[in-house]
């Protein structure tokens, strides 16, 4: 954990630098598009825990072994984290560049409709007590979530390409400079190792929390 | 120029504002968790020298 | 044990997150047996009534019936469940609760064995009024219906005298004992209250904390000084 | 067969328990009532927009109205744990489920056929011009919506706060089939042709096809402890 901790620490540092100091200021938008570095590979992030979470609800259905759902429920909270900081920083770019905070293009929309799914899938676990049970609801709601949220994505860009919006961030992705490239992928590792590093600490939360409800069972079985 | 960067700066800073945001939860969730289990830990002992006096005193009678 | 058990649960355990409710529980049950599972609250009477009545599966270990998975459809049509909460439906008359359970057990010409059934429980009269006007003793007799008009070969009784008015009871423990010269159910029931248990049973099997802690038949000694058995389940072994 | 015949007793059970005790349709509709009024405030509804609006207003009415259906179905069961004795009865979780969202269904399509006529008098919109498609859009768009509301309401009837809970999770899931159906009834509506909309009715269909398919391989975990 604590060589995980440092390299992710070394990671971040030199992310910041590929960002903000390596890699050339974008010519139309100018310094504000360095936004783009942490916030592209943050959505990036939250789609890995995702599916992440994903494959551990899966496993957990297949084995029923609370580990799996242990993971699922960290990799799914900490995906929110990155989701979060995503829409965050999205407008603030919006604002600079196309003088909008926000506009329903597909790709917005579905980020959205991904971060409430997020919120739903937690506010639910906290809603259930018995580690059993919230395990089985809370994997099957993620199966419905994660195939649901490709469905969405596609609806959405149907919807949009019907309805004609200002195009935010339409070349983002398409005619990237290789320094670029290379900034992008630097912080995107160093968002990765952060996310691992969370996924770790929220996972030692998770497992005392087991800890505790199975002590509090034994407790009242006593009684 | 200023102006942009203004933007860049409020991006960045909220990005770190919210990661440190979780995890202190996590670190103030963790500590919560801690302190009950060390109640409930105590607890358990305790029920259990408990009834484990009250079973030799049955066995006494 | 002579015949070929009917149930056999192997290496049970149950948890609830990391507490185990049964911890390796090993058990067989005769046909025709009647087995009394006694303990204290909370030691896993009402854990191990549910897995048998195919409710929730073992975390650890299996439970067949004659080699059976219990989930198996079969299995769930042999069974007939009395448990504490009457599995009735208010807004439906007495009939037609029967109705509805006889669609899903699949029960051809379920409408004499209804008819039967509602003379038994003394229900016929009243066989066209919605389950919720009636009384309680009224409802626990629906819910006796229900749980043995498909003629169950086993029956799970979680508790279940402790919630019956005299005439429910007494009409419960008639079923439980059965007329000589017909085929014996085998009967798997809970309870917490040791005479009842040695009246009824065969055989009596004792829980604490999710183990097994006496399993064994109801012989004249054991009627006779129930008092160590008492002290199994009554008082915490360290 | 055993299957089908499961899935039927177990619709019938449900529809005669509402038939008996009219739990959702009376306060579905009365509620559906009170949002369309709630409408007229929000814009012009004697302007010209009101037809380019109609088929979202539509559907928000029927999927408000509907979670207040859905909250019902996993929880009338436990009123004395029926929900146990369905599960121990011989028949599969995916016949439970099967029953219920076809109860659910066609319950949520009797409550919709009865807001049509109120809507097109208040608003001023002809339904009736091509009713068959309005038909087949209402039913695809109507079993997308219920499928996915009764597996979670299987998966929240334990849970605290489950009112508020079942909405919040339906709702984000269910955006491809309400912006389908909402698209296509726009379309009819306006009397454009649909025969350009075919691509929504495609992924409407796969949304039905998709999530029906999901809640039946998946429904056994959510029942069985």
């Amino acid at each position: 954990m604590k060589t995980l901790t440092a390299v992710t620490a070394v990671m971040m540092v030199a992310a910041l630098y590929l960002a903000f100091v390596w890699v050339p200021t974008e010519r139309s938008m100018g310094i504000v598009q360095r936004i783009f570095y942490f916030h592209m590979p943050s959505f990036v992030v939250a789609a890995v825990a995702i599916y992440v979470g994903l494959a551990a609800s899966i496993g957990y259905l297949a084995s029923r072994d609370l580990r799996f759902d242990e993971l699922a429920a960290s990799s799914i909270e900490v995906g929110l984290v990155f989701d979060t900081v995503n829409l965050a920083t999205g407008p603030l770019w919006a604002k600079p560049v196309w003088g909008i905070w926000w506009t329903w293009d597909p790709r917005l929309t579905s980020a959205f409709v991904l971060w409430l799914m997020f919120i739903g899938y937690l506010l639910l676990r906290r809603g259930m007590e018995e580690p059993g049970t919230r395990a089985a609801a809370s994997a099957v709601l993620t199966v419905f979530q994660a195939v649901g949220a490709v469905i969405v994505y596609m609806s959405n860009r149907l919807w949009r390409t019907q309805h004609p919006q200002p195009v935010i961030g339409g070349g983002a992705g398409s005619g990237l400079d290789r320094e670029m490239w290379v900034a992008l992928l630097g912080c995107l590792a160093a968002l990765l190792a952060l996310y691992i590093c969370l996924l770790q600490l929220r996972r030692r939360l998770e497992r005392l929390r087991r800890e505790t409800d199975g002590l509090r069972r034994t407790l009242y079985s006593m009684s | 120029m200023e102006e942009n960067l203004k933007w860049l700066w409020y991006a960045f800073s909220l990005a770190w504002v919210i990661h440190l945001l979780y995890v202190a939860s996590l670190g103030r969730r963790e500590k919560k968790l801690r302190e009950e289990l060390e109640a409930l830990k105590a607890m358990v002992e305790e029920r259990g020298r408990k009834q484990k006096a009250a079973g030799e005193a049955g066995l006494a009678l | 044990m002579s015949a070929q058990p009917l149930l056999c649960a192997r290496g049970v355990w149950k948890f609830f997150g990391d507490f185990a409710a049964l911890r390796d529980i090993d058990l067989e049950i005769a046909p025709e047996a009647t087995l009394a599972l006694l303990g204290r609250n909370g030691a896993g009477k009402t854990t191990l009534l549910r897995m048998l009545a195919a409710l929730s599966s073992p975390s650890r270990g299996s439970i067949t019936a004659r080699g059976e998975p219990l989930r198996s459809e079969n299995y769930r049509r042999r069974i007939g469940v009395i448990s504490h909460d009457i599995w009735i439906y208010d807004e439906l008359t007495a009939q037609e609760n029967l109705d509805f359970f006889a669609g899903l057990y699949g029960i051809r010409k379920a409408a004499v064995r209804i008819s039967q059934w509602l003379e038994i429980t003394g229900l016929a009269r009243v066989r066209h009024r919605p389950a919720r006007e009636f009384s309680r003793g009224m409802r626990q007799r629906l819910a006796i219906a229900r749980a043995f008009f498909h003629e169950p070969e086993i029956l799970l009784l979680d508790e279940p005298f402790t919630a019956l008015d005299d005439q429910a009871a007494g009409l419960l423990r008639g079923l439980i004992a059965r007329p000589s010269g017909q085929p014996r159910r085998t009967i798997v029931l809970s309870t917490h209250q040791l005479q009842e248990a040695l009246g009824l049973a065969t055989e009596v099997a004792v829980l604490d904390r999710g183990r097994v802690a006496f399993r064994g038949p109801n012989t004249e000694d054991l009627r006779a000084s129930p008092g160590d058995l008492y002290k199994k389940f009554s008082e915490p072994t360290p | 067969m055993g299957f089908l015949r499961a899935t039927l007793a177990i619709a019938l059970k449900d529809l005669r328990i509402e038939r008996r005790s009219r739990e959702v349709l009376n306060v579905a509709f009365s509620f559906a009532l009170v949002v369309l009024l709630l409408f007229s405030f929000t814009f012009d509804p004697s302007g010209e927009e009101t037809r380019a609006m109609s088929g979202g207003l539509l559907w928000l009415v029927f999927s408000f109205a509907g979670t207040l259906a859905l909250n019902r179905s996993f929880a009338r069961e436990t009123a004395n744990q029926c929900l146990d004795a369905l599960v121990s009865a011989p028949v599969s979780g995916a016949a439970v489920f099967l029953g219920k969202a076809l109860a659910n269904a066609l319950l949520l399509l009797a409550l919709e056929l009865a807001c049509l006529p109120v809507f097109g008098i208040f608003y001023n919109v002809r339904w009736s011009v091509s009713f068959g498609w309005l038909l087949l859009v209402m039913a695809l768009g109507t079993w997308g919506f219920t499928v996915v509301g009764t597996v979670f309401s299987a998966l929240t009837v334990n849970v605290a706060l489950r009112e508020i809970m079942l909405p919040l999770l339906v709702f984000p899931i269910t955006v491809p089939a309400l912006m389908a159906s909402v698209q296509l009834t726009t379309v009819l509506f306006t009397g454009e042709p649909i025969a350009a909309e075919m691509v929504w009715l495609r992924l409407l269909f796969g949304f039905d096809l998709i999530f029906t398919l999901l809640g039946l391989a998946l429904v056994e975990y959510v029942l069985v402890g």
